[in-house]
């Protein structure tokens, strides 16, 4: 591999872990702001899985071998699945209601539409 | 300070605080994770030791793999325990006062 | 350069889990508190995965498939142990 | 030996805080949960001092039974507040406790320096890298479990077993005034397999009793996903005969499997009547079958066979995965307080 191919691969690397590493942080700023449940778990779910997918991307492009790389894929889609079901179990069902929050009068959906 | 060096006080402090926890507490089901938590501490030194040289020591590895074995088993055991002596006293305390709320079904072994 | 910034990401997704200790402390419901797991999952999943690069050690990716299959795992728990509860 | 780098300081401080976090709470579920989280990063601490082996058993078990276990104890409980004690008394007993406490980190340090320094505990790892050509399997650490140290393993295994005697026994028999009809949510699911067809019929099930929509979703995702976990189990259990894994990883992913497929309504029926018994019980008798064989063959008690070695350890290695995965099952669905589905048998 040429020097110059080498040096484009280090920093594609470096700006697809910064990247997931944003979205990471989107997630919990999200999960730390948000004012109930469900648009909780809808920060944690969607920033997340979208940082796990970038982070995998870093990782696939910084091992050699491509057995890792599928590893990788397949290590994201399974991330996918499962907090896409865990989501959904926990929003679902009277206790996860935004009344039973206690605060009512915050909103619920409205608010995460302009977020990351 | 070497790494042995770092990861021992981390392992220690873990022991020290589940094994303080562990004694002190008076909630069950926290002296079952303090329990964990001390157990924690004493795998974090053994595998700290089993790093020091380049190539890592299997023999402890193996103790450590058979520790967290016989750590979930007791705390299944002591979970089991755990409730099933919470639910006596539960039962004793609805006994002797009728009244008892949910809210004092836990401090309900001293009417 | 990439051993310094993998490093770093350990540090920094490290001290996002820290964080959303802060949510599983205040609550308010007990699933506000399980969504610490769901977000531990995820962000465990993906430390595992840059520490097997870092540490040159492959077999650690399985770990980390373990980590996010398994995670869903305490989430099942709570829901149905609180429908058994109704 | 080189200072803690960046990973090293960031994991250890994390496992300390995570750690305090949990005992410190008042409330259970919390403590919990936290105590999960510090599973995870526990995982990553013996990735940094290079245990794979032990990082693959922590993120399987860690995440899987044991949180499971203790998040079941707790959150079908009305009230999640742990009781505390209070007094004088209690202030003095803590304040004991914490000097105490102190005084051992300090000489726990100390004395784990002092023998590194002295030289005295050398690393085993000669020793094994030279029994090595005696084994029968390729990777270390198995070969330490099965060959060289395998009175440990066997009496591990017993271990397991006697916690699931013990659980069950204290389970089946309920106390007075406990509430004993525990509404769980698979009385149509547990007398039937994991087939698709009778997850949907337990989800239907579950549907016309609970008030909300049953785990559709959950049924789904365990269609597709459970290939992929029971591949992951024998994976890393085959793989372990020259790579990190083995018995008790994949054992742990079988029980993280089974736990999974309980909650969506279909426990998997070879843990109930007889066929949990064999399934519990499998891996010690198996293992000692091979080692009385061992011993009237080669005259080595719990020396595998002679002449079939590596046939008879990966039987038994397959027997204790089979058996920790429904040893560690048993002892979830036993706190779940439903014996009778469990075992079959008929507590009085």
């Amino acid at each position: 591999m040429s020097n110059a191919l080498e040096m484009a691969r280090d920093v594609a690397i470096v700006l697809s872990a910064a990247a997931g590493l944003l979205f990471f942080t989107a997630g919990t700023v999200g999960l730390l702001r948000f004012p109930d449940l469900r648009s909780r778990l809808h920060a944690v779910t969607k920033a997340d899985t979208l940082g796990l997918g970038f982070v995998m991307l870093a990782l696939s492009l910084a091992s050699d071998s491509l057995w890792a790389a599928a590893t990788f894929m397949l290590v994201w889609v399974l991330g996918m699945g499962a907090a896409a079901v865990s989501a959904s179990l926990l929003g679902s069902g009277p206790e996860a209601a935004p009344e039973a929050d206690g605060a009512p009068g915050s909103g619920t959906s409205p608010h995460d539409r302009g977020s990351p | 300070m070497t790494a042995l060096a770092w990861y021992s006080a981390v392992g220690a402090t873990l022991f020290a605080l589940g094994l303080v926890t562990m004694l002190v507490a008076a909630d069950r089901f926290r002296r079952v994770v303090a329990l964990n938590v001390a157990a924690a501490g004493t795998l974090v030194i053994l595998l700290a030791v089993a790093g020091r040289s380049a190539d890592a020591d299997p023999v402890l590895h193996v103790l450590a793999l058979t520790g967290i074995v016989i750590t979930v088993a007791f705390t299944g055991f002591g979970v089991v325990l755990a409730r099933r002596i919470d639910d006596a006293e539960a039962a004793e305390a609805t006994e002797t006062a009728e009244a008892a709320g949910a809210a004092e079904e836990i401090d309900g072994d001293q009417p | 350069m990439v051993q310094l910034a993998l490093q770093l990401l350990v540090a920094a997704l490290l001290l996002n889990v820290l964080a959303c200790l802060v949510r599983v402390v205040r609550g308010p419901s007990p699933r506000d508190r399980v969504t610490g797991v769901v977000l531990a999952g995820t962000t465990g999943a993906a430390l595992l995965c840059t520490l097997s690069v870092l540490a040159g050690a492959p077999a650690v990716r399985s770990a980390a498939l373990a980590l996010v299959a398994l995670a869903l795992v305490v989430t099942v728990t709570v829901v149905t142990a609180e429908l058994g509860r109704r | 030996m080189t200072g803690p780098g960046i990973v090293d300081i960031a994991v250890g401080v994390a496992v300390l805080v995570a750690a305090a976090v949990a005992l410190a709470v008042r409330d259970r579920l919390t403590s919990v949960v936290t105590f999960i989280l510090l599973g995870g990063m526990l995982a990553l601490l013996w990735t940094a001092v290079r245990a794979p082996d032990v990082a693959l058993a922590e993120a399987a078990i860690g995440t899987g039974a044991t949180g499971a276990l203790l998040v079941d104890a707790v959150a079908d409980r009305r009230s999640t507040q742990a009781r505390s004690g209070r007094g004088r008394g209690r202030l003095v007993a803590w304040a004991a406790a914490a000097t105490g406490g102190a005084g051992l980190v300090v000489a726990l340090v100390a004395g784990v320096l002092a023998a590194d320094g002295s030289g005295d505990a050398a690393p085993l790892t000669g020793a094994v890298n030279e029994a090595m050509s005696s084994a029968a399997v390729g990777h270390d650490i198995t070969a330490v479990l099965l060959d060289f140290r395998a009175y440990d393993t066997l009496l591990e295994v017993s271990v397991i077993l006697v916690a699931v005697v013990g659980a069950y026994a204290l389970a089946s028999a309920v106390p007075p005034g406990a509430a004993a009809g525990h509404a769980a949510d698979s009385s149509a699911g547990h007398a039937v397999g994991s087939s698709a067809g009778s997850s949907a019929g337990s989800a239907a099930g579950s549907a016309a009793r609970g008030s909300t929509p049953p785990a559709a979703t959950l049924v789904d995702f365990l269609r597709v996903a459970s290939p992929v976990l029971l591949l992951l189990a024998a994976w890393l259990l085959f793989a372990g005969a020259y790579q990190p894994g083995g018995a008790f990883q994949g054992g742990a992913m079988l029980a993280g499997a089974a736990i999974l497929a309980a909650g969506a309504g279909a426990a998997p029926a070879l843990l109930e009547g007889v066929a949990g018994r064999v399934a519990v019980t499998v891996g010690p008798l198996a293992f000692l079958a091979a080692g009385g064989a061992g011993a009237l063959l080669a005259g080595h008690w719990l020396h595998m066979p002679p002449g079939i070695e590596a046939p008879a350890t990966v039987a038994v290695e397959t027997a204790l995965a089979v058996s920790i995965g429904a040893g560690l099952a048993t002892l979830f669905l036993t706190v779940r307080r439903r014996p009778r589905q469990i075992i079959g048998g008929d507590p009085a």
